[in-house]
């Protein structure tokens, strides 16, 4: 298992070298080194999944924990507290190598098209080779400082890739902000980290039953909870999901890659890793994460309803997948997978098959708006006569993302739903609910872009066509993937919450169910948004006119933001620091330099030029010397 | 000769060899072989020691020499090195180095202007090597002295003003610095003003080190920008010219901080363990207020210099947290914001250079008219919030982890006050960013300007190296730095 | 037999006289004039020290003659002095000579 | 009658010496010829050149303490050091009015000049070397008489005389005081003679006012505030290399008189002087640093920093230790080299181009790099700041008295180099960044300007450095 290192080796030499050296390369050999180089990452991330899954399990019948690396980085000297950086190899990470390493080739196949002729293509390379270094390098943390770290470099790499088109404006302001709420988040994972390396005495991932975890038991909660707000920041769970929306400003691969794919599932990732000591410590900590994250996804389906962008859309279609993950883990109460544990299993299912399929959507979504050069839906109608490939391939995610089976989808929120109603019932309805909205407003995405009222005018003027190949054939791979995975592939054996192989099988009245309930919102999908006239939707919106205009505008939270910082934190805060600074702190000492020279000219009647009272004060002086030593 | 004294006689033979230099030509090229002969040392310095210490050199001061200087008074020439003052050497080398290539062009008084940064050098470098108290202050007087001048001739906007301000308050926090070190040489009853000598062989009876530690530590601490003495470095970095603004920032703020350590808190230990609070909310204040501050300034420099007072703030928070890992810490953040702010400085002169504004309203779009100047300003500014993969990174998070495993309760809630300054410098790094880099140019008269030229070159890519290469192998250094800072703590912790 | 107190109480008050001359007379020689009365008030003191408690030796004497001609020293320096401010200014009125001040 | 006694009173001997040659030399030059270059230039070099000769055949110190005339005169080896430091002034200051000699309204006068300088030096030389305070009033008083000829010596400026007025009546006023100090010391002890004084002196009422008004005396020729008024004023109005002379080598031998006498007579009144010189040199030094800030003649400037430096030499007065005193004559060298260089700059611009005013100093730089670069270290001496030697006097005297166990006066005394670093860099300001229409215009001083500046630079660089001259100094120290 040595060969990993170069899993996240590669993509770091690559972007140094497409960094450095890229000025001096034409586009297309930047770009097919950093396909290669990445190429090369995905042959080894399967080869290793291939190795680690096939290994012979342990005695208990899990997967064993491997670290072929892990050496000291940076000294601490503070016994076990190490800040070391390696790899290491278990279940969870090795799938996450396989979605990201895929995705990840993916995108870098397709922006060879997508990116073609655009100013700064060494550079997009460079920093996809970035991206995904630092993501591979999270996911194989061996512990949570180096988790940590790499947390950072991906969010950096998010904020160049976001700001890749840094003309303009909104990239500019989107990159900021994502950078920026997202760090605010880390902020509580750093000191989540300090508080948990401070209790438990290092920053290893530290099993339940070891004394390090046992002797920091008090203080663990609260270490998890503060990790969990940098979870969220990445994740963009309410309130911190204020920056993806607007992320949809980079480059669409990078959005496919990293805000729909991979970075933002970071947070689920972060907590399944933690997962064992949540279950163990911090139950109650779980459980709100699953409130929030529940509350989360409804929020983001409902803003979702409203959207005409379709890339928000699909954000918020993110946000809301994201929040499933994330109740499927909340509502564990133990590591049993047959009591109660099953949402750690449903949520590293739905990362997997999400990650295929939502890539697979925003990737179409790239196709389109290249075609119609616009992401606003009025734009489009009627697609499907101009991009079958896409077409389909959009229609695949979005039946996988409405769970309708044999979609991948479907099997991955079935766990999903399971586990919350094995919870408790009325979170397993609300997930249901919500599920029923993702059919909903899934599905008028896709009659509003390859049905409804075509844009005859703009599509007379350019009239679109297929992609090509390079960006349709990650297209087709994808959505194979969507289609094949959920009946192929038994999760359960290879990832569980307890490490042992267990068989997740549908339970069919939730199955059911959530099968009647999907396609139910996609019929009413289908007849409000498929024809030319949208009769049903235009009364509806004009009936609940205000919640529209909320949920179009996001519900205000943006706004509330920028109060906030603008408002509060640089007008009250930072303002008067600066005038405190300028006018009370530096005016002292202004005040100080000015009174001696004023005092300078107070007192200079003293030197009167009179030799009378020169002598007068000669005189004094001697008196009141005389005075001093008598008295 | 002793290795050391090396550093400051090489600075003394590039002031003759300026002074009697005939032509520019001439002149630079004395400054350039002079401040590679420094670099050089630097780094010959910095192996010799790893060597010493792997062969099994103990002593705390390796390279040691004492000549008796002034024996009735027992001053002594006394140099020795350990590990923080190699690292803090290296980092002077580095910014010398290249702040003579990031002035290469200035005009006018050429010859002037090197010779007083070469005293300005030679003050830092003596600083450095000395562990005399005296010398050590005649040396951090030596290199506080030619900033006026620096200032006063060669800067620019408010120029006179700031240089006063500037001198007048560092000249007056080392006239209580002058007060802090004669009550500690007296109090202790020693016979010599070395501190090796002061700190193991004497005790200093606590109600005196009640006295002099806050004179020491305000002394050194305005210096590292200590809340509320910092006012001196906005309005100095701001007026100064780009190299003075580097070395400045880069090395001479870290006198501060060092002083602290050494003289401040390694001689009187236990009142730096009963007043250590007072500092820390002073020094934690400095910390939030000075990314605050941050937000809304609209001069670049302004920017960078109460970062620095928030960056520098950090340097002396953590060294009142008395471990060896904060302690550490402190001393790679010196190294880091040196090489940092010395980055960012190098980068504002030539944007300024350029642009004949500071004002951020005024500039916008210029990545794509000076890519080379504006990567490396991104480049800077992400160091500058702390990202993993640079300098920032290691020592905030060593300072941060160190803080943390404080046993008292306060200190852990202020090292958490502390931390939310990584948010606030991102907010500031970015929008700073956004707004002069990214963008279309608005100003026409901007469209026409050039990338950067080769020495400009050589001196950022030298900076950007530096920085990336002790964000990625930080062991070395720290363990250099660490085991150096072992008997220090250790002499601060048994006496608690 | 006067005594001592008598004497020195004469000394002080020409001290006194003389200093109160020195700062009330307007022009300059009658300044001068002042400060021989406050010379002359302490050469009193040594010449009557030296008489009426100290009769064997002779150092208050010589100390009072020396001072008379150190004082005489002094007073044409001023005078000299004073002779060419007048020829320069045409005065020697105290209040004209504040050219200098502050 | 002992005649050898005289021997030990060569230092003495040999200025008389030097005096007698020149002035007698002086009647034989005829006044129709004083403007001619090579009478001038006689006339100018043969005091130096005397002077240098004096200087170098009484540099060895004596061996040990040495009593003559009954005590009269006492000889120990620092003396010899403090009249060397006080020479080297004196040199530089002739070195340093060549130019102004040249003059024609001064040049009928060089002789004058020479004596009535080098009799002044002579008053000092038997100030210091008192055994008995009628000798000490006899040097005190021939140190001020001829000083304030000088000080009138320009004759058609008014300022001069002005200056020469204020300076004798005041000098006068105070050594009435002095004088009546001393008869009361008289009249409460029965001697005057310094070794038997201590024994008498017991701290009657009388006793301290007399201390009093001695030290009033001093403090007079000191410019200590409050007996420092006349200073600006004669600073100002006198010819500059008389100020020069003026602020260091008047002001240098008062102070270690002052120090030996407090030492050797005051010592049972120790409580009492020490609190007086606590309180003198807070005021001095603060009152003088404030006055200083606002001066727009650089004279005047001078003469304020001169009050301030007064009072930190009295930091070393107060300790009365033998290191104290040791502070005390280095300070005096170090400040002497600093001081007189700028009085030496001072001087040649004046002479050139009339301009006194630190205005006219702006862009000063352009014109004159050399003299500024000069001034510019000079100034900093003077400010503390190393590697300068100013620095290293300002330590040691620091060191000296926070020994003694006056921190708050150290403190008080180093809060304040700030304000005195403010306006010594004011000065600097003007050379370096004010820029100016029209700048003094580029001249070449003459040779022997520049051979004092050189001096003084020397000086200035060196004395630090070089520990040894301190050592030496610390050989022949004295206190209680």
């Amino acid at each position: 298992m040595e060969i990993t290192i170069f899993i996240i080796l590669l993509p770091l030499l690559s972007f140094v070298f497409l960094g450095l050296a890229g000025k001096w390369l034409s586009h297309r050999a930047a770009g097919l080194f950093g396909t290669a180089v990445l190429g090369v990452v995905t042959i080894l991330s399967y080869y290793t999944a291939y190795t680690y899954f096939t290994a012979p399990r342990l005695a208990d019948g899990t997967f064993a924990t491997l670290v072929p690396y892990n050496f000291q980085w940076l000294p601490l000297f503070l016994g076990a507290m190490k800040f070391n950086l390696g790899v290491l190899l278990d279940p969870i990470s090795v799938m996450m190598l396989i979605v990201i390493s895929t995705v990840s080739l993916m995108v870098h196949i397709y922006s060879f098209g997508y990116m073609h002729g655009e100013r700064g293509f060494q550079r997009y390379y460079a920093f996809l080779s970035l991206f995904t270094m630092s993501m591979l390098g999270l996911v194989v943390a061996t512990n949570i400082f180096q988790m940590y770290l790499f947390w950072e470099l991906v969010g950096v790499s998010s904020y160049l890739l976001i700001g890749f088109y840094f003309t303009k404006a909104p990239a500019v302001a989107a990159s900021k902000k994502a950078f920026i709420v997202t760090r605010f988040a880390d902020l509580g994972f750093l000191i989540g980290i300090l508080i948990y390396g401070f209790y438990v005495g290092t920053f290893d991932f530290v099993g339940p039953n070891t004394s390090a975890a046992v002797g920091g038991a008090k203080m663990i909660p609260l270490a998890l909870g503060l990790m969990f707000i940098g979870g969220a920041g990445k994740s963009a769970m309410f309130p911190l999901h204020i920056w993806l929306p607007d992320a949809m400003e980079g480059p669409t691969p990078v959005s496919a890659l990293i805000h729909a794919a991979t970075m933002v599932v970071a947070g689920v990732y972060l907590v399944a890793r933690m997962f064992p000591l949540f279950i163990a410590f911090a139950p109650n900590v779980l459980h709100i994460v699953a409130y929030v994250a529940a509350f989360t996804a409804f929020y983001a389906a409902a803003v979702a309803i409203a959207q005409t962008d379709i890339k928000r859309v699909l954000a918020f279609s993110t946000i809301s997948q994201i929040g499933f993950m994330l109740v499927a883990l909340g509502v564990c109460t133990s590591v049993e997978p047959e009591a109660g544990g099953l949402g750690y299993m449903a949520a590293m299912f739905h990362l997997f098959t999400h990650a295929m399929f939502k890539a697979c959507l925003f990737l179409c979504a790239g196709c389109i708006i290249e075609q119609v050069h616009s992401n606003e839906m009025e734009m489009m109608g009627g697609m499907r006569k101009y991009m079958p490939i896409t077409h389909i391939a959009f229609l695949f995610s979005c039946l996988a993302i409405s769970g309708i089976p044999p979609f991948s989808g479907f099997f991955s929120k079935d766990e999903i739903l399971s586990a919350c109603f094995a919870f408790n019932p009325i979170m397993g309805w609300i997930m249901t609910a919500i599920a029923a909205m993702t059919a909903f407003y899934m599905f008028r995405l896709y009659y509003g872009i390859f049905w409804g009222k075509e844009n005859i005018e703009h599509h007379t003027a350019h009239k679109p066509h297929e992609a090509p190949a390079t960006m349709t054939i990650p297209l087709i791979i994808l959505s194979v993937i969507t289609f094949f995975f959920g009946w192929t592939v038994s999760f359960g054996h290879f990832i569980s919450p307890n490490g042992k192989s267990f068989d997740s099988h549908l339970e069919t009245s939730v199955a059911i169910t959530s099968v009647v309930i999907a396609v139910l919102s996609i019929l009413i999908a289908r007849t409000m948004y498929r024809n030319e006239k949208q009769v049903l939707a235009d009364s509806l919106q004009k009936r609940f006119k205000g919640l529209w205009t909320a949920a179009h505008h996001r519900f205000y939270i943006d706004e509330v933001y920028q109060f906030v910082t603008h408002r509060i934190i640089f007008g009250c805060v930072s303002r008067p620091i600066a005038w405190f600074d300028r006018h009370v702190v530096d005016g002292f000492f202004n005040f100080l330099a000015w009174s001696t020279n004023a005092l300078s000219y107070q007192i200079r009647g003293f030197q009167s030029g009179e030799i009378q009272q020169y002598t007068y004060v000669f005189l004094i002086g001697t008196l009141l010397l005389i005075l001093l030593l008598i008295l | 000769m002793n290795l050391l004294s090396i550093f400051v006689l090489i600075p003394l033979l590039m002031m003759l060899g300026l002074w009697i230099s005939r032509n520019l030509a001439q002149v630079r090229t004395v400054m350039v072989v002079g401040a590679s002969a420094l670099l050089i040392s630097a780094i010959t310095l910095t192996v010799c020691y790893l060597q010493a210490r792997s062969a099994g050199a103990t002593e705390e001061m390796l390279f040691r020499a004492d000549i008796i200087w002034y024996a009735p008074l027992n001053i002594a020439y006394s140099v020795g090195v350990d590990g923080i003052s190699v690292a803090m050497l290296l980092l002077s080398g580095i910014i010398v180095f290249t702040g003579t290539f990031a002035s290469w062009r200035l005009k006018p008084l050429t010859k002037e202007y090197f010779l007083w940064f070469t005293l300005l050098s030679a003050g830092v470098f003596g600083f450095f090597i000395s562990i005399d108290m005296f010398t050590m202050y005649l040396f951090y007087e030596v290199a506080l002295i030619p900033m006026y001048l620096l200032i006063g001739v060669w800067g620019s906007g408010r120029k006179e003003y700031a240089a006063m301000k500037l001198t007048l308050m560092l000249m007056g926090a080392s006239a209580i610095l002058l007060c802090g070190i004669l009550g500690i040489y007296f109090c202790s009853g020693a016979t010599s003003m070395n501190i090796l000598n002061i700190a193991h062989a004497h005790n200093i009876a606590v109600s005196q080190q009640l006295i002099w530690f806050p004179m020491t530590f305000v002394g050194f601490g305005v210096l590292g920008a200590l809340f509320p003495f910092h006012t001196w470095s906005p309005d100095g970095h701001a007026s100064a010219p780009t190299a003075v603004s580097m070395l400045h920032a880069g090395v001479l703020m870290k006198l501060g901080g060092y002083g602290c350590f050494r003289i401040a808190m390694f001689l009187m230990p236990q009142a730096a363990n009963q007043l250590g609070w007072i500092f820390l909310i002073l020094t934690t204040i400095s910390v939030v207020y000075g990314a605050l501050s941050a937000c809304v300034q609209t001069d670049l420099k302004y920017i960078n210099a109460y970062s620095s007072v928030s960056h520098c703030g950090l340097v002396l928070f953590a060294i009142l947290m008395i471990n060896q890992t904060a302690t550490t810490g402190a001393i790679l953040q010196m190294l880091s914001h040196g090489l940092m702010t010395a980055l960012f400085f190098a980068l504002i002169g030539m944007i300024y250079g350029r642009t004949h504004t500071r004002d951020t309203r005024e500039l916008s779009g210029l990545m794509r008219i000076m890519p080379f100047l504006g990567v490396g300003y991104v480049i800077a500014g992400l160091a500058n919030l702390g990202l993993p993969g640079f300098s920032g990174f290691i020592a905030e998070m060593t300072i941060f982890v160190g803080s943390f495993q404080h046993f008292d309760t306060f200190h852990r809630t202020i090292t958490i006050i502390a931390c939310t300054s990584i948010v606030i410098t991102a907010v500031y790094i970015l929008r700073l960013v956004g707004k002069i880099l990214y963008g279309v140019c608005t100003n026409e008269h901007h469209l026409k300007l050039t990338d950067a030229t080769w020495d400009e070159r050589v001196a950022v890519i030298v900076l950007i190296v530096c920085v990336a290469g002790l964000g990625m192998a930080p062991l070395w250094i720290s363990n250099m730095i660490s085991n150096s800072v072992v008997p220090i703590v250790s002499n601060l912790t048994l006496m608690h | 037999m006067i005594s001592i107190i008598c004497y020195l109480i004469v000394s002080t008050i020409m001290l006194c006289a003389g200093i109160y001359g020195f700062f009330t007379r307007h022009n300059l020689l009658a300044m001068l004039i002042s400060v021989e009365l406050m010379l002359n008030a302490t050469d009193i003191n040594f010449a009557v020290f030296n008489r009426l408690l100290y009769p064997n030796g002779q150092e208050g004497y010589f100390f009072a003659l020396f001072s008379i001609a150190i004082s005489a020293a002094e007073t044409a320096i001023a005078i000299a002095i004073m002779i060419n401010i007048y020829r320069n200014i045409r005065s020697i009125q105290v209040d004209k000579i504040n050219k200098m001040k502050w | 009658m002992d005649y050898s006694q005289f021997l030990y009173m060569k230092e003495e001997l040999s200025l008389i010496a030097v005096i007698l040659i020149i002035f007698v030399v002086d009647l034989f030059l005829k006044p129709g010829k004083r403007q001619e270059a090579g009478q001038a230039r006689f006339a100018i070099v043969l005091p130096i050149f005397l002077m240098t000769i004096h200087t170098l055949i009484n540099i060895i110190p004596g061996t040990g303490n040495v009593q003559a005339f009954g005590g009269m005169y006492q000889y120990a080896p620092m003396q010899t050091i403090v009249k060397a430091v006080l020479n080297i002034g004196t040199i530089i200051v002739l070195l340093m009015s060549s130019q102004w000699l040249k003059r024609k309204d001064v040049s009928i006068n060089r002789g004058e000049y020479s004596v009535l300088l080098l009799s002044t030096l002579l008053g000092m030389y038997f100030m210091i070397s008192a055994g008995h305070f009628l000798m000490f009033f006899i040097g005190l008083e021939t140190a001020s008489i001829p000083m304030a000829a000088l000080a009138a010596f320009d004759k058609y400026r008014y300022e001069s005389a002005e200056a020469g007025a204020k300076y004798i009546l005041t000098a006068m006023f105070s050594s009435a005081l002095l004088l009546f100090g001393l008869s009361l010391i008289y009249g409460t002890c029965g001697t005057l003679y310094f070794d038997d004084l201590s024994h008498h002196i017991n701290g009657s009422m009388l006793q301290i006012a007399a201390f009093v008004l001695f030290f009033a005396g001093m403090g007079f020729k000191l410019s200590l505030v409050p007996f420092h008024l006349w200073t600006a004023d004669v600073y100002e109005g006198s010819p500059t290399p008389v100020t020069g002379y003026l602020s260091v080598v008047s002001k240098g031998s008062a102070a270690f008189v002052l120090m030996t006498i407090l030492i050797k007579v005051f010592v049972p009144l120790i409580a009492d002087w020490q609190e007086v010189l606590f309180w003198i040199i807070i005021v001095s030094i603060t009152l003088a640093n404030i006055f200083a800030v606002r001066q727009k003649n650089i004279k005047r400037l001078m003469a304020f920093s001169s009050i301030s430096q007064a009072g930190y030499i009295m930091l070393a007065v107060i300790t009365g230790s033998a290191i104290g005193m040791t502070s005390l004559v280095f300070y005096i060298l170090v400040y002497t080299v600093a001081n007189l260089a700028i009085f030496a700059i001072i001087t040649v611009i004046e002479q050139n181009s009339g301009k006194v005013s630190i205005n006219d100093y702006a862009g000063l730089y352009k014109t004159n790099p050399k003299l500024s670069f000069i001034m510019t270290l000079a100034l900093f001496s003077l400010g503390g700041i190393p590697p300068f030697a100013g620095f290293f006097s300002k330590f040691f005297i620091f060191m000296a008295a926070f020994k003694a166990g006056f921190e708050l006066l150290v403190f008080i005394a180093v809060v304040n180099t700030i304000i005195s670093l403010y306006y010594y860099l004011l000065i600097v300001k003007a050379m370096y960044i004010t820029p100016s229409d029209e700048p003094i215009p580029t001249f070449k001083s003459d040779c022997s300007t520049r051979v004092g500046l050189t001096i003084c630079l020397v000086g200035i660089i060196g004395l630090g450095i070089a520990s040894i001259v301190y050592q030496t100094i610390y050989q022949y120290g004295f206190g209680l």
